[in-house]
């Protein structure tokens, strides 16, 4: 159904006057005005529009969509989670010691030697990593030119090498999915800076080869990144570090389940050896014999976030990992990995590749894999990530987390089956018991109306 | 407790899930080389919910409850009830980025309401909600900058007191690029525009100002900053945060073609400078092709209702991988949805009272503290919005310290400078304040 | 859309093993196991299936269904609020400094020298003010066994007068809607323990001869009670101690905005004169020279509650009343009376009496009212409570409160004009847009099932 | 601030609202006469939310920290945050009764599951939500068995121990009856059997009795207790709570009749007495008329799908007036709703569980204090849950200020009886509990 724009249910425009001389001040102000109940109204309805984790199974691969559970939403709205970052140090000791703890945690669930917290996302980690890769290389005196990335890694990977201002080298997969050791050695020289790899890779497989690639990377002299997207498939079972990666940035918003908010906030907090220590962002949390304080590490990067990253999350994955425990982690994982393996053997759509962990990605043959995706939202469920990696035709990558039951599963997979078995017709023509049918994307490209005033324009 | 307390499994599910799966053991599940397996432990004890909750609790109560005065860019306004509640429901808060749009219309009108309610305040036509903070916001105006074939130059010309957070994130995004940044001076706070005139050229590609600014100065005749970069074919890009956009000049009005600065002053509150940054600019063709994050679309549904989604993605890193106009993924949205909130709560009057007000108490409070033997406030003789910076006699540091140790906090800004920043949330408290700092200033 | 039981979902026996003998403990239990995830996913649908003050207008008359204030939430959620209530009195001057606040507030409210917050419940505010009069009877060796109320009166009435273990006499309105004054004549003796009477009555009109009645009740030494249902009418207009009530109650579900709760929790607070005030509940709160402490009144009719009464509710009231003040208030009444007439404008069906206040009680004429009220579902809305008073046929009984917009009231009155024309046959089906078609009434009755035991014997 | 932040009329809707009425004041639509309009004031400033907020927060600051060990039929265990989130949507706290199902399913069919969890507790076959507390629904208990013809005597027997809350709002209750209230005796905590079989007589109409009592011992032999009641046709009512209904004998297998308590011992914690009384009992045709409260029923909707509904409403006031089985009305629906999520959000593991720490705690917690000198404990040579009473050689009253003063809370019941209660909320402050009593005991 149709909730009216704010600005529809009723605007004002006030007069701006001030104390302030007229030319430093603007004319006047629109914006909708709307009542307390009338506002809650309009969020209620606009909520009640929207998919979230508590309304039903949540498949998207890669993204790690778990349930948030709401004890640590308690602990953020604290007022004593609430100050200024600007304070002294001496009287934000309980900050400062959840931020340390914080990084030990994730030092030791990586097999990293020191963390930052300072990255508000997992891109904003992934080029706090490389430029930590950079700053190392520069210090040895070495000038990299180039990022190799597996061709079916997160776009954000390739965004985030040539914001470093590096080339990127796009290195294929072999027929099993996983990286071509062949092909990286082609790849590798003395230009390379750094290779990005995901672990289990977004076909949810393990790159078997690991010890070996780390080697190989390591002895050109490069920098073995890790992204952490995948985190959720190890927690205790294998740790990055151990591997022979280098530097890895952590999405508390997938394996710590803190929200995902419609996109965001996230954090990506970024692990590295103690080689790389001294690289790291600017300020530092470490403890010391009386308490915590930040310092400068000696050869830091300097700043990738104003203040001190997205604190409120990094406060509820703290939450989150002191609730679990070791125990936790370590079920979260196995019953990941037990769901995903679970799902696959119940749906009809093949499974090219394996054995998976957390993830499987399903083609959906001859089907289009956005318009299967479309039939599943008739069934009361998210579908999974659509048309990626490309490795897969009409892929669709699936990842049910821990979260789910063996009975949800179920019904997922009818979901998934129901539109296996949907001709084309009917899944062109999806979804029909939506609050909204199939929307154009096209038209709202090409024409962009970017908000309520293009669209008054328009009429 | 032997598991996740999130996960569902009964003892008996897993066995029939392992047993359709045709497996013994979830261990088996994992195909692990030996040689990489970790068999260590973290040494982090389960804990009940409850427990968990003592624990993390009892840390935070090491922060000590203190009164604070403090600004610079992180503001703390009070957020009406409503905004936690709304926000915090689970189908905002929970879901994800609206890749499915026709289960995700709630929260894409509700940023398209966002992105509207910037335009109206900034005069731009187009807004966004993906950007972190002020400082990556400024960083991703920076290369915006670069990736225009309208602009030419490599230099990013930026004020003096640049907030060194927003300055050290501007290097950190230019070191990729071609980019350079150099300061220009500052006159009494307000830039300094017959030396700002020296500086910019043709090889100028950004000019950087801020309105109010960081020492909470009012700017005078921006408009002859924007006609300068317009001149030289450089952006002039605008720093300042939601509530200053309710009262003073429109961007639009003195040539900003962008708009960054802090968004969270409304919707979040103090946040330890987790927060939201603002991000506006001019709509034409170019502008729509290199604009960095998400931005929401009006289009219509198969029944030819309207309906919202995410458009013009071929920007993004997901499509356009190392071409994309920014690394932009996880973004900023819920922290939008609730400063959207908040701006709709306060309606246009509010938010032009709350403004006004920030410049009132700036005003008074520094006019309080000027009454003071050891205080002379404010520093600059400029309008001021929310905070000013005051001299005093005595080390500002020691200032600041005796201060704490009354339950107030302030900035410590040079040698003998310390910077107030008052608003609704430390109001109540300004007579202790003032009588603090009378003590403490002898 | 239908969502499971939690039985259905998956339930779980338990042998019940204990460190206690066998025969003290049972031998199993079983109960739904849901996990976390599977909790918040079933109650968030439930919520999604259930129609609140934040889904759109709910005009119940004499229900008061106003928008509940969501910092009033945040208050009573605060830790410094959950106390025990057999703490020591110098321990609790908090909360006893609110109770005392709060009773204060509503005595200036009301125009009543002393308040009791005891009561948890409109009707258990009956309950205790009869239990007043009747004390105040029995002290003045007064022996009297009627209690006069009127036939449009609320049903808790005349359950409260028998429960009391007074005889009612049922009253007769007057052809203007109003109390018959001689029907009441004639009722009143010194049998006559109380008259209880709404003002506005529940057809909204104000007894224009309310001092008369007062004199006459008291005349024959009744006591004249008041019930609080409509109290939002007169806020800061009008108090029922200037009328001549002796003792009432006040709904602070409803005058002062806390939240309905499904049917409840509310409370009742009752306030008297000052004769009155040595009869009432145990205990009561006052003030001292250095704080605030609890006392027996002399003549106390003892305890109506366990404990104090409906704690977090009197808070929500207290914080309610405290943000108002007087003006808010005030203007608060002076907006439900706005509204109910500016409604009552729009609306097609008949309103036989007036001039009313907040509320109106319109005809469906030659509807079934039941059936029009299903209709308005179909538009989103909610229904008028329907049928009652019985005085107007096929009563259509509406109270939109203050907090409706104009554009919300002409929506509403869409809804009541679209019923208004909709055929026997359309109502009668009605609703066809909402979770549920029409339910069964009499098949509920007729063969009660009142637990999933109960579904389980049937199958 | 000149109106009510809740109504939404602007300056110009009010004057439209008005025209179209055809008058032109707010004020012309009161139709008061003279002679009661009220032109005084309350003398309440109206305030912004935030102060508002302040306001109430600081009066509620004066209430002491202090760790309770009190229990006595209103208990504290720790309410998972999920019940909080769940039960504050929006959508539940601010609907009203379900008169209209069709759009209330949500809210009946929790009170549906909450009344089936009732069933299997106590074994009984209906139950409700409607009781305020375990007092007031001890009182309709008595009323119940006034009007069952099956019962003709007048006599509600209570042991003398019973909570003094729960002994006036039961003589309150029953003040417009025939009933009459009498007390038998009680032997080291529990039903004297012998002395009360004395008392049973076919005047009796109910026997009352607690499980577990009010002092925390648990009952043996309740069996005898059912017969005694049904050999002389009288009502068995129980008094418990849901955490120990868990654990306890079955009160359908002991020849419960009814059973009341304390049902929000789970969902609420600690509010100052607030809370919800358990009310279950029988389901033959007799009880299921006579029965006080709301009921929620399962029926079919037009499509012949499962749905719910109040049922058997002739029963209630608004339909059969003073010939209604209860006056109640508003009732404590958002409560059960609480209690239902507590008790899915523990499953049977976890709830039986919860009950048999509380006879833990309560056994270890005697054994502590009973190691002291000047203490003993417990006072009753029985089984405990969650609270026992302690013999101290000081006066009681002087050992609990004494404790207090040390931030600790407990009963005082006897001149030198202390009666303290262990939960999980408490349970982490135990030992500095026990170092507190054992200093102030000497």
């Amino acid at each position: 159904r149709y909730e009216p724009l704010l600005s529809e249910k009723g605007s004002e425009t006030v007069e701006v006057d001030s104390e302030l001389p007229d030319d430093l001040t603007r004319d006047s102000l629109e914006l909708p005005n709307p009542s307390e109940p009338e506002l809650a109204r309009h969020y209620t309805r606009l909520s009640e529009m929207n998919y979230g984790v508590e309304s039903g199974p949540f498949p998207l691969g890669s993204c790690t969509m778990k349930y948030n559970p709401k004890f640590t939403e308690d602990l953020a709205a604290r007022a004593d989670a609430s100050i200024h970052p600007d304070r002294s140090e001496r009287s934000t000791q309980g900050t400062l010691g959840l931020l340390y703890e914080l990084q030990t945690y994730l030092g030791d669930i990586g097999g990293m030697d020191a963390v930052t917290l300072q990255p508000p996302a997992g891109a904003a980690g992934e080029f706090t990593g490389i430029l930590v890769a950079k700053a190392y290389h520069e210090t040895n005196g070495d000038e990299r030119s180039e990022v190799i990335i597996p061709e079916s890694a997160h776009g954000t990977n390739f965004a985030t090498a040539a914001m470093a201002g590096y080339d990127v080298v796009s290195l294929p997969s072999n027929e099993a999915g996983r990286v071509d050791t062949e092909a990286l050695e082609a790849a590798l020289s003395e230009k390379t800076a750094a290779l990005m790899l995901t672990n289990p890779n977004t076909l949810g497989l393990f790159e078997r080869d690991i010890e070996e690639i780390a080697e190989m990377v390591h002895d050109v002299g490069g920098i073995l990144y890790y992204d952490g997207a995948n985190l959720n498939a190890l927690l205790g079972r294998a740790r990055p570090g151990d591997m022979g990666f280098d530097v890895m940035h952590y999405n508390v918003h997938k394996t710590f389940a803190t929200p995902h908010g419609g996109g965001g906030p996230g954090a990506g907090p970024v692990g590295v050896t103690e080689e790389l220590r001294e690289f790291l962002p600017d300020p530092h949390v470490r403890a010391t014999d009386t308490g915590y304080e930040t310092h400068t590490p000696d050869n830091s990067i300097g700043k990738v976030h104003g203040y001190d990253g997205n604190w409120l999350v990094l406060l509820k994955a703290h939450a989150y990992i002191t609730r679990l425990g070791d125990a936790g982690l370590a079920d979260a994982s196995a019953k990941a990995v037990l769901n995903a393996n679970y799902l696959a053997e119940q749906i009809d759509y093949e499974i090219p590749f394996g054995p998976f962990h957390h993830e499987f990605v399903a083609s959906a043959g001859e089907q289009d894999a956005a318009d299967a995706a479309k039939r599943m939202l008739d069934f009361g469920v998210h579908p999974p990530t659509t048309k990626w990696p490309e490795i897969v035709p009409e892929a669709l990558m699936t990842e049910p987390t821990e979260i789910e039951s063996k009975r949800t599963l179920d019904q997922l997979a009818a979901a998934f089956n129901a539109a296996s078995a949907s001709d084309t017709d009917t899944i062109e023509h999806a979804p029909s018991r939506t609050a909204a049918g199939r929307i154009d994307q096209t038209s709202a490209a090409r024409n962009p109306r970017l908000s309520w005033q293009a669209l008054d324009d328009e009429e | 407790m032997s598991g996740s307390p999130y996960a569902p499994h009964t003892a008996s599910e897993t066995t029939a899930m392992l047993d359709a799966i045709g497996v013994d053991s979830e261990e088996a599940l994992f195909d692990i080389p030996e040689s990489v397996r970790f068999d260590g432990e973290f040494g982090i004890d389960a804990k009940s919910e409850q427990a968990a909750r003592r624990a993390v609790a009892s840390t935070l109560a090491d922060n000590d409850d203190l009164t604070e005065f403090l600004g610079r860019g992180h503001y703390d306004h009070y957020v009406p009830s409503v905004v936690d509640h709304l926000a915090d429901r689970s189908e905002f808060i929970t879901s994800y980025t609206q890749y499915q749009p026709e289960v995700a219309q709630g929260f894409l009108q509700a940023l398209f309401e966002y992105q509207s309610m910037l335009v109206e305040l900034t005069g731009l036509e187009v807004a966004n909600c993906s950007m972190y903070d002020a400082a990556t916001a400024l960083g991703e105006a920076a290369t915006l900058a670069e990736r225009l074939r309208s602009i030419s130059g490599t230099r990013v010309l930026v004020p003096d007191l640049l907030h060194e957070g927003r300055r050290g994130v501007l290097d950190n995004y230019v070191a990729g690029s071609d980019l350079t940044v150099e300061t220009y001076p500052t006159a009494d706070g307000n830039v300094d525009r017959e030396a700002l005139t020296e500086q910019v050229d043709e090889t100028t590609a950004m000019v950087y100002a801020e309105n109010p600014t960081v020492r909470g100065t009012i700017e005078e005749g921006l408009d002859t900053v924007g006609d300068l970069a317009d001149e030289h074919d450089a952006l002039f890009t605008l720093g300042t945060d939601i509530v200053a956009l309710a009262l003073l000049e429109e961007p639009a009005s003195v040539g900003a073609d962008v708009v960054v600065g802090d968004g969270s002053a409304l919707g979040l509150g103090s946040a330890y400078g987790f927060g939201l940054g603002l991000f506006a600019c001019r709509g034409d063709r170019e502008l729509l092709r290199q604009v960095p994050g998400r931005l929401v679309g009006a289009s219509e549904d198969s029944d030819d209702r309207r309906a919202y989604t995410l458009t013009l993605q071929t920007r993004e890193q997901h499509i356009r991988r190392e071409r994309a106009t920014s690394n932009i993924c996880s973004n900023q949205a819920w922290v939008a949805l609730r400063t959207a909130m908040h701006v709709a709560s306060l309606g246009p009057d509010g938010l032009v009272e709350l403004a006004n007000d920030s410049v009132r108490r700036a005003r008074e409070t520094a006019g309080r503290l000027d009454e003071l033997t050891g205080v002379q406030a404010p520093v600059h003789d400029r309008h001021h919005f929310r905070e000013f910076v005051a001299r005093v006699d005595q080390p500002a540091e020691a200032i600041a310290a005796d201060l704490e140790a009354e339950g107030y906090a302030v900035h410590a800004v040079g040698d003998h400078e310390i910077q107030v920043c008052v608003t609704e949330a430390n109001e109540q408290a300004l007579d202790g304040f003032v009588a603090a700092v009378s003590e403490v200033v002898r």
